[in-house]
């Protein structure tokens, strides 16, 4: 945990829904993997005593890019102060083959940084938007991702290959109730395969994060394996593990 | 500086500097090493401890509200003897007074807890936390749980609600210090879920109201009184003093900019030395101390 | 409709609509006659009375805070006599009940101000108003006080500070109704004079403290409950209802907006309506209600 | 007392330091009269829970001129709520011939719009600025006032004439406490003159106004013909009748 300033080099309105921003930091990024993610303190711009969590989608040799929501204000030359890099990176299994991104009721930002790795890795990758997700435009990611718009609720055609298919299924919802919203996803999976296994599902949690370090207790979590913080032990969960 | 915040006896707590974080605000002892000097805090409190493990409160657990931030988590922490196996030996290496918070769950918890806290040479002082809807009765039961099983000074800090009445009570009890006071119980819609939820209030509207508590009670009871509440900044923290304080708590602004505590710490450190030799508080707005013309030299290299 | 605020028996209040201003946010019943349509209100309630004339506060009196402000007036007023002289035919003339707030000062003066105000037949019923930092045996003697001297309904509005312990305290000194809470006593640096200043903290940021409150206070004493802190919107006064209060009490929004009164008190007959009959509360989001669609047709003819 | 909302049709930057915006009514504006002042809440720019009072300093047919700080930003076409007109018109003796007008630490923006009126009825008008009032910029004043900046006390050249050539006096000031700086300015006048009558001299009180309309009690002032309350019965009150 170290705090940082980055600098808003660039932004780029990629489509009516979101936007861009390029930032470069004083000193060195850090090594930034998928699945972390920049707690970020925006003077005026969202609440005076909460952070925001920006999600990195790419990495560039001296500058990162978020995506953040189009109808945010940024400009050009802004400081944002930010507590670090959070989080610990997403557990992909040895012999990955084929992975399922599923975006439900909110955009698929967390999951997006995991494209360039994977495809790099020759790792197939199916994106599913799913909910209010349907209309989130991809024209922007990279041509070699499968995309499938499924329907209002959690299903999606293909859904009973797509899920025996996969090898590692990561999950990012939207919505009131997130713990319930994954006891849903869950309990879906278990009708689109016999059986959910161990590090096969993940949900991605993304509560507000009052402190980010494990000092406040807001985003304790109870797992089989034990209690766990999301802002330091996650984001991303085994749903298997998960107390119900 | 030696500044005692405890009543003068055996039970004694004597700190160089009049700030320390608030419980809850730091976690455990560990988690800002990086980012905050600790020398330059008087003492660090853990996050709240009960006596056996407690889980996190179910649904929404933070709202955020105009100017401030409710946070409803249950307390969940996995009980005294596993925190205490997991930090003991980085608490014996701190240089400064560790302060365990304790739940003030039944008084049995209490006894035992402090009958095993008093055997531990890396832990200073007990601070104990009450329910928000306690009784003065049951408060001052709690404390006098406490106080007889250990040596330690027993620090309590008071709810909002009934504060007055819960302060003279426990300073009969044997309370060392009150901490005026635990973040006030509030309700509010979770904009989530639509739901009504309760849970402490953080953030600068808590000061006012605090403060004035402070003042209240330091001229009520003879126990030294640390404040806590919406301290966000310097002059924050040398209000408290003002209105009577010995010392005071960092609360939710460490969760926003860690440093600031260090630097509310570094202020304060010259403001006591100061205030004792008879400098008019005034000459201490932001701009006049030390750590002030840091920032503003740091600042001013940052734009340049 | 009909809502008894008070205990059942003899001292019965019933009001039409659950909504009425706050001492103190509306003058003596006068001033507001132009702008707001008395006959949606459930009550009026006078400002704060002294059975002696006060007058007012030195030095600063109102200090702008995060979404709040400080006020600090001493609560001057001309004394019961002259209040009754001046105002006694224009609260003959108002179709709904009047409650006067009597400053509870001393035994002897709330004794002599009771029997005073058990005459006038202007007068429907007391709020007593306690200092911020009684005792709750004082609040007790106080309210026996004025119970012993009149068979009108005496409501009491509760300080912030020691809110539990007063409450059970003047609920067995037979208080009608308790009003939950004054504004929260707060302390603040007047950003004119540099010094600090203690007064009322009015604003939001109020709401989910004392709504707390009603929810504990509700569940833990056997006397009706009236809501009063922060509300500034029908959704607001509803949250105080689904909190278990039986009315609502509107400050210091009424001096920003004052239709904003008339508009929570129809929103609230509404809605007390809708959820005898079972409706559900979550239907009842600004935008749902007859008010809300009147004020929206408003805006858009303004608009056009 | 009486809620009505005025549109903002002009803004003129006067000088660096001030500005005039042009109000127009829905319906009437009423009778305004010098010593009145708009009760104006504007949403986002000033305090969320506390109102302004702004000062009209000229009127005409279909609209009045307010003057406020260079510094606060409006829109041409913004809405402003005000609640209507608020206090009681400064009441000039009969047989009026010279009137002093002081501005000590404070722009003289209250007492301005006593200016075309005392004009056009022939009575001749001195305007003093003291303190940080001497930098008030007044180009934009009617040149028949006579301007004298004074000291940065509450002194200024030729005062003992001015004082006993006034038959009335009107005196604004700032600073952190305007009991004390009104006890100031009587001390100041009883120097000048042998004594200072009733009806003579006037303090134009500002204070913060929760309420505009007597309800809330903060604006009380003690006087020795009895309580007062500043935003019902001011905001000028005769300085003989203060009570010390
Ligand atoms: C980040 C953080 C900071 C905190 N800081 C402080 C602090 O500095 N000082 C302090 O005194 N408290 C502190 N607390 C405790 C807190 O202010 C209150 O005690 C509060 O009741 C717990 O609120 P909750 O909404 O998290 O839990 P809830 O789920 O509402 O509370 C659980 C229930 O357990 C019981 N309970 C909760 N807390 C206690 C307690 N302390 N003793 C006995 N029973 C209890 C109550 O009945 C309560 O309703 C902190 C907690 C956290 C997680
Ligand atoms: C606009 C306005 C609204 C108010 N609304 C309410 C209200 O709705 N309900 C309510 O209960 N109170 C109300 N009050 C009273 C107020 O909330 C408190 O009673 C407060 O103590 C007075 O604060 P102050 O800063 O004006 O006076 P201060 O000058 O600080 O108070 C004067 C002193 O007189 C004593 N005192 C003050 N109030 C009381 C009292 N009520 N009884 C006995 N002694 C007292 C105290 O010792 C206090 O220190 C209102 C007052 C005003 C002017
Ligand atoms: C060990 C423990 C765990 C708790 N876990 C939860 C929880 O998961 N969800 C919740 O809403 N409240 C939780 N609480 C709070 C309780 O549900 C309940 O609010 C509280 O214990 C009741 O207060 P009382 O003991 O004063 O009656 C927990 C409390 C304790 C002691
Ligand atoms: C009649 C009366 C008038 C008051 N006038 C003032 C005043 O002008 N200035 C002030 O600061 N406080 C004023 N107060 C408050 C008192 O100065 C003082 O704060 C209060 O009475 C002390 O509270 P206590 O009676 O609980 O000790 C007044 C109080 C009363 C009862
Ligand atoms: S956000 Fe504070 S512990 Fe995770
Ligand atoms: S401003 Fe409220 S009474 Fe004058």
């Amino acid at each position: 945990m170290k705090e940082t300033r980055a600098l808003i080099e660039r932004i780029i309105e990629v489509n009516s829904a979101i936007q861009h921003l390029h930032l470069s930091f004083e000193g060195s990024p850090g090594r930034i993997k998928p699945g972390l993610s920049l707690l970020v303190g925006v003077a005026d711009i969202a609440h005076p005593y909460l952070r925001e969590s920006w999600w990195p989608v790419s990495i560039k040799d001296d500058f990162i890019v978020v995506e953040r929501p189009a109808k945010e204000r940024y400009e050009i030359g802004q400081v944002v102060n930010a507590l670090g890099y959070i989080g610990k990176p997403y557990l992909f299994r040895r012999n990955l083959r084929n992975v399922l991104l599923v975006a439900h009721d909110t955009p698929p930002t967390p999951l997006l940084l995991t494209i360039p790795w994977l495809l790099g890795n020759k790792i197939s990758v199916t994106l599913v938007l799913t909910g209010t997700a349907r209309t989130y435009n991809t024209e922007h990611l990279d041509r070699r991702v499968e995309i499938i718009r499924g329907d209002e609720g959690f299903t999606w055609p293909d859904q009973v290959m797509n899920a025996g298919w996969a090898d590692q299924v990561f999950v990012t919802t939207g919505g009131a109730d997130e713990n319930a919203a994954f006891r849903m996803v869950y309990d879906h999976f278990e009708t689109l395969r016999a059986s959910v296994q161990p590090n096969y599902l993940f949900g991605v949690f993304r509560p507000i994060l009052p402190c980010g370090v494990g000092a406040c207790g807001a985003c304790w979590l109870a797992s089989k394996r034990g209690a766990a913080m999301i802002c330091t032990d996650g984001p991303a969960f085994d749903l298997t593990q998960m107390v119900r | 500086m030696a500044i005692e915040i405890t009543r003068s006896g055996k039970r004694s707590l004597i700190l160089e500097t009049p700030v320390m974080n608030a419980a809850g605000a730091f976690g455990y002892g560990d988690v800002y090493r990086d980012i905050i000097k600790y020398e330059k805090l008087g003492a660090i409190i853990t996050a709240p401890i009960s006596y056996e493990a407690r889980s996190a409160a179910r649904g929404g657990r933070v709202v955020p509200l105009d100017s401030a931030v409710l946070l409803h988590t249950g307390l969940p922490n996995p009980g005294l003897n596993k925190v205490l196996r997991k930090y003991r030996s980085l608490w014996e290496s701190l240089a400064l007074p560790v302060i365990v918070h304790l739940i003030a769950t039944t008084d049995e918890q209490v006894r035992k807890a402090s009958a095993r806290l008093d055997e531990e040479d890396c832990v200073d002082a007990i601070e104990l936390g009450l329910r928000d809807d306690i009784t003065w009765q049951e408060a001052s039961r709690l404390v006098g749980s406490a106080v007889t099983k250990t040596d330690k000074p027993v620090l309590v800090r008071l709810p909002v609600s009934d504060a007055y009445e819960i302060a003279d009570a426990v300073a009969g009890a044997g309370a060392s210090t009150l901490v005026v006071a635990a973040p006030p119980r509030g309700t509010a819609r979770d904009p989530q879920s639509g739901k009504l939820i309760s849970g402490r209030i953080y953030g600068p509207v808590v000061k006012p109201i605090v403060l004035n508590m402070v003042g209240q009670i330091a001229r009520r009871v003879d126990v030294p009184v640390v404040g806590a509440g919406g301290i966000h900044s310097p002059q924050d923290a040398r209000d408290y003093l003002d209105a009577g304080a010995a010392a005071v708590q960092v609360d939710s602004v460490i969760w926003r900019s860690p440093k600031e505590l260090e630097i509310i710490a570094r202020d304060l450190g010259g403001y006591i030395v100061t205030r004792q030799t008879d400098a008019m508080p005034d000459e201490w707005h932001r701009g006049m101390g030390d750590t002030e013309q840091e920032r503003q030299r740091r600042k001013n290299r940052r734009d340049a």
